[in-house]
């Protein structure tokens, strides 16, 4: 009789993903399917998609689901948990998704304290479309929309949604992690069990953004996208816990 | 229940807590301002109730999608830029077949236009509500009274066709007080909404609430799903009135909501010199009466669409017609309501054998 | 309920693999390496060559974004 | 019977609950009514004013192009609704604030102090229900009890303003009797 | 200049810049994202020329609304969702009069709907676009080498009726490469654009852009004044294609785009087997050529519309047609391209008196 | 013969406002015209009102002019100041406007570096539309969509857009004044001033929040309403420059 | 251009103003108050009751969200 | 004539590409062209074709139902794909990663072992040209050396790959002539 060191979580369909080989996007939807069997939360959590490649997320986990449309899946997560503050709800977007198209809805969820859980994928990029540039792009990145690499002068510099996110008033869960590492996606599983556990205590706001590879956009392999990670999007994108709750032990 | 007098606005917002209506997502815009004032107040006097201002109407639509697809029944109202706005949402909702209402307090067009009474929103709201194969049942009042009587057929509509509905309004309606009884409505017995995603405890398929189909087969599929219903609405939902049209009338004039109204005095008038004109008023705009006004066309040598835009239902009436009768079109827009004695003028020009005024 | 399994050490679902090598990266004691062969969705998959050096440490399953891999101890 | 009244002043004058005191006596005579306000870009610091019809038949156009009272609280509504009255029809004229009159000659113009009699009363914000005292006594457009009860109904809640406002449609009543 | 094989959205990209466009707005979307990437490359080598990702399709509209408004060419191009997203910029657009092109390559809906080709958003493009009394000229290339050709007149168009004009494609037509050449143009006179917003030096009136008339009789009159527009546009800008229509036929095909495209296979496929079969092609579908599909008709027995779509274009053909011809309707839709031997089919049916499939 | 002390600016139009009495769009649009004549820059600029109590702007100044759609202002000035950089472009909105739907938008001019100006006039509430809640509407308020008070357990704090912007890294000018007493509308002054000589400069993004009262829907005399930014908003909205563009004197 | 003008001290026009009062809250020296009479608009307008006392400091001036004021030293 | 082609494989097999030098050399011998991409939800992972017509005539439906032309260079293409030949079309099978073949008697079927041939040349990404080389013997779409110029053209800005694929297509064009 063996004990079980890693096993696939229950909340996971047992499914394959379309996404590429070493996408981030995978490891994230297992720590949230981790993270949902251990609070118990299966029966009474719902999951809001993006568009964007996670848009297919809806079949990748046990719980019942929307599919947003692009940039409004906090609307759509406001709208379920303001007609059922008794599920649990979830929004899991991508960059371009939420950062671009989606700011308004960003803010305005994150500074209303909407009480359901934000993951956020920031790989840089927007990844189903093509790869073209995303507002997180980093500076000089090559995409198929800034083919001579992002210009800060002509359009700025990334966009930190932890950090502006932050500046807001109302009480939250703000962190970010990152998927480059096995240590990186043990403290990333830790934010959110955290953003999850705050939710099911009807506490706060809870956002998680999670710094992600695509390999496929960035024209690299795994490993090289993760060191990527590590080497160039880190100086920029700093780790840690932005911001908890009134009262909470975790307050950075 | 005893009459009260009340603003068009207001009566419709109470109406939709009678029918159930629990959640409210909206942004103001006059000339809609007293529904969201309202429900305000009143929806969190509601068991389950929430009044929520978005941060935009693209939003609201939004959060209309999320609290449809939990089951509950909610309500949108705006205007104008606002219902453009709201354009991509409703085509998602439509797309995911969620029951939702939403009310069109119609002001002048296009940009912001401005703020008085108008129908220049018809093509929108029949048509091009959104990208895809998708429309929304339409449904015009002419009262205060009707308007509250639709807004509550409106939640039940939804659900049973799972589908959008608007009521398409107008500055006027929304703003006039008349007296209005609110009915106890008799229960509609209605599908119960297994669809919705309320938590997957394995007791039935996972609830998904989407409008993706990579499978083209499988969209075209939701497509023709959903036409079939438009079918089914065209069959069993038409609603329209009939003035004056026992008798004999050489003219038959089209109009819907206000400009309705101020037909029915247009017709009072012509009556008293002698004059008889009949009147067709579509209550339901999409799926629209064809054969029903195509019916009442036939005793008329002319047929005379009145609208507070530079034309548009006009479309409809001639596909009704199918060339059996003229047409002739007179409208008034961007705020102006057509007086009964500009419109008289008017017919007594078609009795005549002359052309309406082109504007 | 109680999990009865059989096997310890690092199981691998070569179908569902998708060779991204990060589990190769992740683990700790070079236990793992690509297949020469490919599955049948056409990847070259990952393997446990030296199973025998395995700590059940896990970091190679939580590494894969295909949840390809399971560790029993 | 159909009784169309456009009241009009500034914004604050107190038009619109004119208005809607004489489309409350309506609906409690069980006539039908319709009350439209002005709604728009005029209201902002400008005139305001609303449309009221009482009919024992039903209402079809609520708009009205020339109705058969119109009564003016300020000047400038004077210059704006006193050539739309209907031949034979009914200006109501606050004198308080207008010092001219229109010159038609086919038309009933009659005149009420409403400001001075408000003020003299105690509150010159009561200067609206002195004109609509006045306007009933003039077209008997419902029964002025039932103006009275609608006027206590309505201020039920504030019942310092009954008293004040009761008097002041009496004293316009008897002024225009 | 010799022809070179290109993508469509790439040759209608290439084309733009050529029409003198210096500005692009958009955001990436399947099937079009080949227009923003070719433009990101090639825009800033082009003297003034500025490409700029904005953060949505709400915020493109509104960015075309300002360089349009200061006199300069600009495009935007989309698809589905987000060409609902700019519904509310583009009512704008239509009510401040200013010259914008909007490329929209159809994909499947509602909602996320699909990525493949489709004609679904006719009804949008044609009539309900947004709120108020506006249209846009649409026009619907069937080859690459037509987009290209279409893409420069659009910009023509647009500066002459002081109008948004719409670019009608689909994913095959974004898609799909062809040999095209880029004839140079011969430069059409344009009325000045004097009400640009260039700054107020005192020798004109100030430009104010702007589709707010606060006054009802203004806004009427603005209305009017684009509905002359748009009675204009139907004198001077039809354009229609006819294939096999000289001699005689029993069945007359109407389809636009790459539908018709297929649709000439069919009626090649027929002319082997002795069946002669027309088709009537619209290039602009608002303005839409009613009078010459009503003479076309004339020769046919039965009129057979086919979409992409659940039936859209469908209610123009019955305008056009008035009831002197009976219709028959074959679509797929969501993304499923209806096939030449299937087309066949269905007109074999309606040659044998019977009815074509309902889907 | 006399000294002018203060005259009516020239880019100011010589036409009544619609505006109600005391309120502050008035003072700031003087501001905004002596700003132009100062610079003497009239004959380039060309502004961008919101839709709000402001969306008639484009009557009250001598220079060209947009009316944008609501909260869209920042597109639109981003589309004519890419088309023509040589324009001196300024945007005009209300908090309404510019926090709630146009949210989106400002974040991405700001962050993107877009050379023009915004004036944003803070009053806490929708004037034109008759007194609704804004994001920037007081905890406690009551508007005639919070009519229990704004409370802040259900909807959050107020939005804080100085504070907000200042967490992006792109350079700009940020800066949040009062004009409920002459010495801040002096103050108000110097930072409009400054914001558009950084644009005449081609220096960055400029910005700055006018805390101002709408006396009509809060039910106040206009004295009363300025004693409302003193004493309730200043303790929520502090003044000041949020910041500087890099190298910038004035950095605080 | 040379401005000439003729007067000196604060200038209001009475068919600009719209009584808000800002600019008696605004004189440091007590200049100014409203009149009892109204204006075309039907406002009470401002007046300068102590003209004497004016300092010619503009205050009134820049405060009045009219632009009813001038002043000149 | 009209020569109508799928041709299908895995991403990153080239098949886009095998496609492109096709309806270039049409271009070039001034036929009519049309070249379309899948393009859609299977790419990403997934499969990869496109299709290719060639004609003297102006080419209509560029949407092909049976196509008398497939080349396959990968199994499930060939399960999608082998069924829609036209009657009397050719089947090009890529021997190389494919170890069936298809039953049907009414076409041709070939097959080239392209993998292999591009590996012993040096680079097995060349796959796809030797697959054009012999597609090209076998049908005759397009003249061979409009097809060696067009490689030579398009490869003009990365010389070290024109050697490579010209040898490739050569000798797939050698090997099925
Ligand atoms: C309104 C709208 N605009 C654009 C698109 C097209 N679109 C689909 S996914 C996507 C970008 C997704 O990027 P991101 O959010 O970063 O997610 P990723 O794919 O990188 O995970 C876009 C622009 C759309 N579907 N809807
Ligand atoms: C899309 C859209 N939604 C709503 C409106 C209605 N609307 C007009 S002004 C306004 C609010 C303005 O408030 P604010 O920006 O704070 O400006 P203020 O009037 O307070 O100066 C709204 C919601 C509109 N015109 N367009
Ligand atoms: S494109 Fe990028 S984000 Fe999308 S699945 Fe592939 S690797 Fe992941
Ligand atoms: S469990 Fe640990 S030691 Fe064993 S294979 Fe995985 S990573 Fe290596
Ligand atoms: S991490 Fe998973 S998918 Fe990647 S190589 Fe290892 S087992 Fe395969
Ligand atoms: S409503 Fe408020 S913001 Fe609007 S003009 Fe009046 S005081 Fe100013
Ligand atoms: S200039 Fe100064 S002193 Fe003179 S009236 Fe104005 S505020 Fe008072
Ligand atoms: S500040 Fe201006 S508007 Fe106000 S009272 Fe003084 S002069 Fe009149
Ligand atoms: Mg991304
Ligand atoms: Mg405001």
């Amino acid at each position: 009789m063996s004990k079980v060191v890693f096993k696939r979580p229950k909340a996971l369909a047992d499914v394959v993903t379309h996404y590429c080989p070493g996408c981030s996007h995978g490891i994230v939807h297992r720590i949230v399917a981790e993270c949902i069997d251990e609070l118990g939360i299966q029966e009474r959590t719902v999951g809001v998609a993006p568009v964007g490649c996670s848009v297919l997320a809806y079949n990748y986990f046990n719980v019942d689901f929307f599919e947003a449309s692009h940039g409004r899946a906090p609307a759509v997560a406001t709208g379920a948990k303001r007609a059922r503050p008794d599920l649990i709800v979830f929004a899991y977007q991508g960059d371009g998704d939420l950062a671009s198209i989606g700011m308004a809805e960003i803010v305005h969820a994150c500074n209303r304290g909407e009480k359901f859980t934000v993951i956020f994928i920031n790989n840089t990029v927007y990844g189903m479309t093509g790869g073209q540039m995303a507002p997180t792009t980093m500076p000089g990145q090559v995409t198929t929309t800034s083919p001579y690499g992002r210009d800060v002068n002509q359009i700025g510099w990334p966009i930190r949604m932890c950090e502006l996110l932050s500046s807001l008033k109302t009480d939250g869960f703000i962190a970010r992690t990152s998927a480059h590492s096995p240590a990186e996606i043990i403290k990333t599983k830790k934010a959110i069990k955290k953003a999850f556990e705050l939710q099911v205590a009807n506490r706060c706001f809870t956002f998680v953004e999670v710094l992600s590879t695509c390999p496929t956009n960035w024209g690299m392999m795994p490993i090289q996208a993760q060191k990527r990670i590590e080497e160039e999007l880190l100086p920029y994108y700093p780790l840690g816990v932005f911001k908890s709750p009134n009262g909470d032990a975790s307050k950075s | 229940m005893a009459k009260v007098l009340m603003k068009g606005n207001e009566a419709l917002a109470e109406a939709a807590i009678m029918a159930g209506c629990k959640l409210f997502f909206g942004y103001p815009i006059t000339p809609q301002n007293e529904i969201p004032e309202y429900l305000s107040r009143r929806l969190p006097q509601v068991d389950g109730g929430c009044y929520l201002q978005a941060e935009s109407e693209v939003a609201a639509a939004n959060m209309l999608y999320g609290a449809a697809g939990v089951g509950e029944r909610v309500l949108t109202s705006s205007s104008g830029p606002g219902i453009s706005l709201m354009s991509e949402g409703l085509s998602y909702i439509a797309g995911a077949q969620l029951p939702v209402v939403v009310v069109n307090m119609v002001r002048g067009g296009p940009g912001l236009g401005g703020i008085l009474p108008a129908q220049s929103d018809y093509y929108q709201a029949t048509r091009g509500l959104g990208h895809g194969d998708f429309r929304v049942l339409v449904l015009a009042p002419s009262t205060v009274q009707e308007a509250a009587d639709l807004v509550m057929d409106a939640f039940d509509l939804a659900d049973k066709y799972r589908s959008p509905v608007m009521v398409l309004g107008d500055g006027l309606i929304g703003q006039m007080m008349e007296p209005v009884e609110f009915k106890k409505k008799e229960k509609v017995e209605l599908p119960p909404k297994t669809w919705a995603a309320t938590g997957y405890k394995g007791d039935r398929e996972r609830s998904i609430i989407n409008s993706l189909y990579l499978d083209p087969l499988e969209l075209e599929e939701n497509s023709w799903r959903l036409k079939a219903r438009y079918d089914a609405m065209g069959r069993d939902e038409l609603r329209w009135e009939l003035t004056n049209c026992e008798g004999d009338y050489d003219v038959l004039i089209t109009a819907y909501g206000s400009t309705a109204r101020i037909c029915k005095t247009v017709i009072e008038t012509l009556k008293k010199q002698g004059i008889s004109v009949g009147l067709f008023r579509p209550i339901t705009l999409f799926p629209y009466p064809y054969k029903q006004l195509r019916d009442a066309a036939q005793k008329a040598k002319t047929v005379f669409c009145v609208e507070m835009s530079t034309g548009q239902m006009l479309d409809d009436v001639k596909l009704a017609l199918e060339g059996s009768r003229p047409t002739q079109f007179y409208g008034r827009t961007g705020g102006i309501i057509p007086t009964p004695d500009e419109i008289i003028g008017q017919i007594e020009k078609i009795l005549k054998g002359e052309e309406v005024d082109k504007r | 309920m109680v999990e009865v399994e059989t096997v310890t050490g690092v199981r691998i679902d070569k179908e569902r693999c998708k060779g991204c090598e990060l589990c190769i990266g992740a683990c700790p004691k070079g236990v793992l390496a690509m297949s020469t062969k490919i599955n049948s969705k056409g990847y070259f998959y990952a393997e446990a060559v030296h199973p025998e050096n395995c700590i059940k440490c896990g970091l190679c399953a939580i590494s894969c974004p295909d949840v390809a891999i399971e560790v029993y101890r | 019977m159909t009784t169309e009244l456009i009241v009009a002043g500034f914004g604050g004058q107190g038009v619109l609950l004119f208005g809607k005191f004489l489309a409350l006596s309506g609906l409690k005579e069980e006539k039908e009514v319709v009350w439209i306000p002005s709604y728009g870009p005029e209201m902002r610091g400008g005139t305001c004013n609303c449309t009221v019809v009482v009919s024992d038949d039903p209402i079809g156009s609520p708009i009205i192009d020339a109705p058969n009272t119109v009564v003016v609280m300020n000047k400038p509504s004077l210059t704006k609704f006193g050539p739309r009255v209907s031949s034979d029809g009914l200006l109501l004229i606050n004198s308080s604030l207008i010092d001219t009159t229109s010159d038609r000659t086919d038309i009933k113009i009659e005149t009420v102090p409403a400001n001075e009699i408000a003020l003299e009363l105690g509150n010159g914000r009561a200067a609206n229900m002195v004109a609509l005292g006045a306007y009933i006594a003039l077209t008997k457009a419902v029964k002025f009890d039932t103006v009275l009860d609608v006027i206590r109904e309505s201020f039920a809640k504030k019942k310092e303003f009954i008293d004040l406002n009761l008097a002041a449609a009496k004293r316009g009543y008897e002024l225009a009797s």
